[in-house]
């Protein structure tokens, strides 16, 4: 994450080559961190499913690249990228992810719950949609308390079909909260392609009709991402309420680590691959000159498998904290 | 009369309302959300808080009640302590995920990170005729649901009492007003609204012939029907709950381990109440051969209807109370 | 309601001298309907919350009259209109309303909930916005079936803000489901100004947004009511999937029997008054020479009055029906 | 063996799908709608069902949890027979509304006009790690809510069979897979599948020492514990009620009344889960006096947490019922 504000975030549009590598190192943490966690699963060392954001980085990156520490954010069941980019420690989300002692939630969360309040991200959600109403009220929250933070809230094109949508859009308009909204549209929801049932020309004109305007973006071009969120942001930040971000992007795995995916079509898959958003910044970036590219990405492989082998090697939680964090009064005991 | 012993007369709503208000000045961070309070509420419960509090405390909102519960648990999150208004429980159906899946959850699954220190408020219950989707009683059901404190109080001072805990509790608290007693006058103290603390029964009437341990909207009718027994010879122990997570299982085997007899009633169904959950509890802890007999008396199975002699066929009534404690005592 | 269907259908546009009687007339019916109702409110025979649609009848008088017995409608808390147009008797409406035997639903519903599915009436619903899930699926059985009838479902403004208008519409236009949808906006939702908690351009946006056109229509000229249902209707029946008609109304009287409406604006009260939709029709009928229109008056205004007396002279429902009717298997049993 | 004795093996996930395959081949207004139903289900449940039954009676729908239950009701008032598909348990509470204010009260609130013949399917249960919103059980709820048939099978001939029932029954069934036993597989008699009438238990072990009472997940779990039991000499008496609403109440009391002891055995929350119910009828049937224990088993009233020691942790297990068999035959 970085951690700059004000005028640097303006510079985003500049793209200098710093910032642009900053980006790019992002994107290669996720994908190690992500590639490490599937192998992790196939070999049986993490519990549970597991959703992965392959081919989908960009959208984190290019977006968390414009928040800063107190700035919030939501997620969905899909949110290890989130996470990262928001500034979550890597051997933590590993440790949650193997359920260990030491993991974000104690190991209570796993995959799809990973939170980390201290960088302001507010969880991942299992159910969808549930990021939308959350991230809502905290941006309403912030206002009362004339905090200058604002909420960015990421969900899926599945998301756009339920209720909440609608309910959370309206309400972000209505009390010009400072919330940005980003749909990472990668085309599929859980097994179903989201055109097939989607009615109507789509996000941005739902959002429009609710009262929120934005921006609709190549989500694989993170410097897009990035352009467009910094404009978007600076919206948010000045008063002018909620926007959308909406990012046309590709999942290049199936719905879960156990969906080998065998449902999509092999050109569609092979073009989305086509578009990898850090393949595409690597062009970029090389062809300015930039060098220590393969650097960043054996730092993050080895700081990934770094943080396996220590998930993998530590303690489980202690059965007895399964009792811990229900609640204050009425919380029963360990017998 | 000394100033310290000063009392008031407050309806129920009003009790709600000055405790609402006390918390709202004593801390800044508390505010409310849902249809139509900024006009005072469906009942007056919030009446002049706009006025005083001002349109960014006391939130009127779409009709968006998924959004009324998440938006209130996500605002909890940034460290505001929302009072969710739900205006009718039958409406909370509407919010359910945001209430079970979330608000229920979300400090566990996140291992602590989270506080999600809201009061949901649902007025519940039979309400003058108002049918199947306006009258329910589901507290029940929140018992069973880790993670949330259910309140439930029947009398103007246990709503204040109790709300100001609610406020001041850092785990989400199921507030269930008792809609159709609103009006009931109460006596409590001047000044200073002190917290109720959960988990406390209140004794009604005390009496070594049989226990009647009940909550909400019934008890001004188990009041009376006790009373009735007495005259007839069965002085009932009558404990009200006043929140049934946690409850205060100890004040009631004390009872009946005094009593050996045992009568819940509350107005919601008899099958799958919590009346259930005691009489298992008390047979748990005393053992069966500690207790002559341990009775239910609820509503039976069927939605509420709307008109009044359906509703009345269906409604437990002082007379109901007065024969089944009757029969428990005398079994 | 009229009978109609096929070729005479299309007549509407026409307006002929009598079909805009049976309009006027059957407005005039709910509004004798909706004051008698109240008065015997008042008088404490009727228990239970009220509501009525003062003001509002050229809706559900101009949409029903474009369907057939067949065709099935959905309504919300404010339903005696769309019962009445679809063509309930108001002698059983009244004896629900009283709670006595012989009404729609044996006293178990009362004004929030009659339903008479003989004539395709599927009930008014007591939850804002719950209609819409249950019409789009009865389009869907319908279609499913292979029958003729479309599905008409009536809501108020106040129900574009819940989660289940998007999923409905979204829905309905997907599976191209043979409902039009109808939005009756007097403005406000119980206590509140609608547009004070909606926003964005509005419903048409909305709906629009989700794949289903329409048309807005000033709701209390009956007959531009009656042309554009026409016109709509012609579209969904012809296998063109969803429309919307919204129609611009007003509601004289406060939310419930038991509000005085102190707190509406005296001069928006009075032009929503001036804006009667009876009112305007009888000056048009008059000047095309109608002449039996006191008689339609006091034809409704005795029917209604007989209808209350012999509600109130009616049986109480016995006792132990309140255990009919729950379900088949499991029922409990009257002791 | 003869043919009518005829048997095939099947595991639980396909006894459904063969019980709904052959329902919708008999009736022609039985459908499926729900996430994903046309390429299968989520678990192979309608696999094959989009090629024989074709896109309009196999509908996947868009991510509408709201609309899923409210359009099944509504696609059943006008005749048809809706199978409405929720995934997972957990989503259900999204679509609370229209469960329990609608298609429960439907037919109540009009009269007996509304005829709400919907099966809604909702699998549930903990399910190799998939934490607190992925993982309820929250049966008992249900069975506090008029209007509505609750059927949890534990098994595949019961999964079959009772599906069959749910499908022809014009009440509204809510129907609860237990997903984690998909897999598991059962016995059933080859060719037409019989309906498996609502509220009759099955035996699932005679036995003189104790009455054990359970349902969905966890019976095999009981079933090894049973005979662990028996292998020390306590003989448990062990009933799968199958069906929660209706319960087998008299099996339940004629068992009680011979054994005299009682464990109710849950995967749920053990507060105010329905072994409450259980423990209440019995007792209030029988009298305490004619019962010498009666004592539940589910889980503590915490959210499901991920880490797989955290889960055994709170989970019932084969030794945690073997140890309250024990307790109970022994006291
Ligand atoms: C309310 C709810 N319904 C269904 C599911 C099951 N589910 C999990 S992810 C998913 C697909 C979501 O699609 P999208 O939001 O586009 O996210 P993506 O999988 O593409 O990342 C579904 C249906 C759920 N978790 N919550
Ligand atoms: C889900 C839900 N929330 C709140 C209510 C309480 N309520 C009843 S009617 C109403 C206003 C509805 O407004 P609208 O749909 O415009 O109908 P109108 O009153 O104008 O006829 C409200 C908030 C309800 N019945 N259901
Ligand atoms: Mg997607
Ligand atoms: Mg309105």
């Amino acid at each position: 994450m970085s951690k700059t504000k004000g005028a640097s975030r303006t510079s985003a549009s500049g793209h200098n080559l710093a910032r642009l590598t900053d980006l790019y190192a992002t994107m290669v943490r996720i994908r190690s961190f992500e590639e490490t966690a599937l192998q992790a699963h196939k070999a049986s060392e993490i519990p549970g499913p597991l959703h992965v954001s392959i081919g989908q980085e960009g959208v984190a990156a290019g977006v968390c690249a414009n928040l800063g520490r107190a700035d919030r954010i939501t997620s969905n069941h899909r949110g290890h990228g989130h996470a990262l980019a928001k500034g979550a420690e890597a051997g933590r989300m590993f440790l949650e992810l193997f359920g260990r002692e030491g993991g974000y939630c104690g190991g209570k969360g796993g995959s799809m719950h990973i939170a980390d309040f201290s960088v302001g991200m507010l969880g991942a959600n299992g159910v969808v949609t549930g990021g939308i109403p959350i991230a809502v009220g905290a941006a309403q929250g912030l206002k009362m308390l004339k905090s200058e933070a604002v909420v960015v809230c990421f969900f899926g094109d599945g998301a756009v079909n339920r209720g909440p949508f609608l309910e959370g859009f309206n309400w972000a308009a209505l009390f010009r909260l400072p919330v940005l909204f980003v749909c990472e549209d990668n085309g599929v929801a859980a097994f179903t392609a989201t055109a097939s049932v989607t009615a109507g020309p789509g996000v941005m004109a739902r959002a429009e009709s609710l009262g929120v305007t934005g921006l609709s973006v190549d989500g694989n071009d993170v410097i897009a991402v990035d352009a467009a969120a910094a404009q978007l942001l600076a919206d948010v930040r000045s008063g002018g309420g909620p926007r959308i971000l909406h990012a046309r992007t590709y999942r290049w795995t199936g719905h879960t680590s156990t969906d080998a995916a065998a449902w999509r079509v092999p050109a569609e898959v092979a073009a989305g691959k086509a578009g990898c958003p850090i393949a595409r910044l690597r062009t970029t970036l090389s062809e300015r000159g930039a060098k220590d590219l393969d650097t960043i990405d054996a730092a993050a492989a080895a700081e990934m498998a770094a943080c396996r082998a220590t998930a993998h090697a530590a303690q489980w939680p202690r059965p007895s904290t399964a009792f811990d964090d229900v609640q204050d009064i009425g919380a029963v005991r360990h017998v | 009369m000394s100033k310290a012993d000063a009392t008031i007369e407050v309806t129920l709503v009003d009790a709600g309302r000055l405790a609402v208000q006390q918390e709202m000045r004593r801390d800044p961070t508390v505010w409310v959300l849902g249809e139509d309070v900024a006009r005072g509420g469906l009942w007056g419960q919030y009446r002049g808080f706009l006025e005083e509090f001002g349109p960014e405390r006391v939130v009127s909102t779409p009709i968006s009640e998924s959004t009324i519960m998440g938006a209130g648990l996500g605002a909890a999150l940034v460290g505001t302590r929302p009072i969710i208004e739900m205006r009718i429980f039958d409406f909370v159906m509407c919010a359910m995920d945001e209430l079970v899946n979330q608000i229920a959850k979300i400090r566990y699954m996140f291992g602590g990170q989270a506080r999600p220190a809201v009061v949901v408020r649902m007025p519940h219950g039979m309400w003058r005729n108002s049918a199947a989707q306006h009258s329910q009683m589901l507290e029940s059901w929140f018992v069973h649901l880790p993670g949330v404190i259910v309140v439930a109080p029947s009398c103007a001072e246990d709503e204040a009492g109790l709300m100001v805990s609610a406020i001041r509790s850092d785990d989400p608290v199921l507030f269930f007003d008792p809609k159709d007693l609103w009006p009931l006058t109460g006596t409590m103290p001047a000044g200073e609204i002190a917290p109720i603390p959960f988990g406390k029964a209140r004794r009604l009437r005390e009496g070594k012939d049989l226990t009647i341990v009940t909550w909400s909207a019934i008890v001004p009718k188990v009041s009376e029907a006790a009373a009735s027994l007495a005259e007839q010879g069965v002085h009932a122990d009558v404990l009200d709950l006043r929140t049934l997570w946690p409850w205060d299982e100890a004040a009631v085997l004390a009872s009946v381990a005094k009593t050996k007899r045992l009568l819940v009633v509350h107005e919601a169904v008899e099958v799958g109440g919590f009346g259930g959950e005691i009489v298992a509890r008390v047979i748990d802890q005393l053992g069966p051969s500690n207790v002559k007999i341990a009775k239910r008396l609820g509503a039976p199975r069927l939605p509420i209807p709307f008109s009044p002699p359906l509703e009345n066929q269906i409604r437990v009534t002082v007379d109901k109370i007065v024969a089944a404690g009757l029969a428990a005592a005398r079994a």
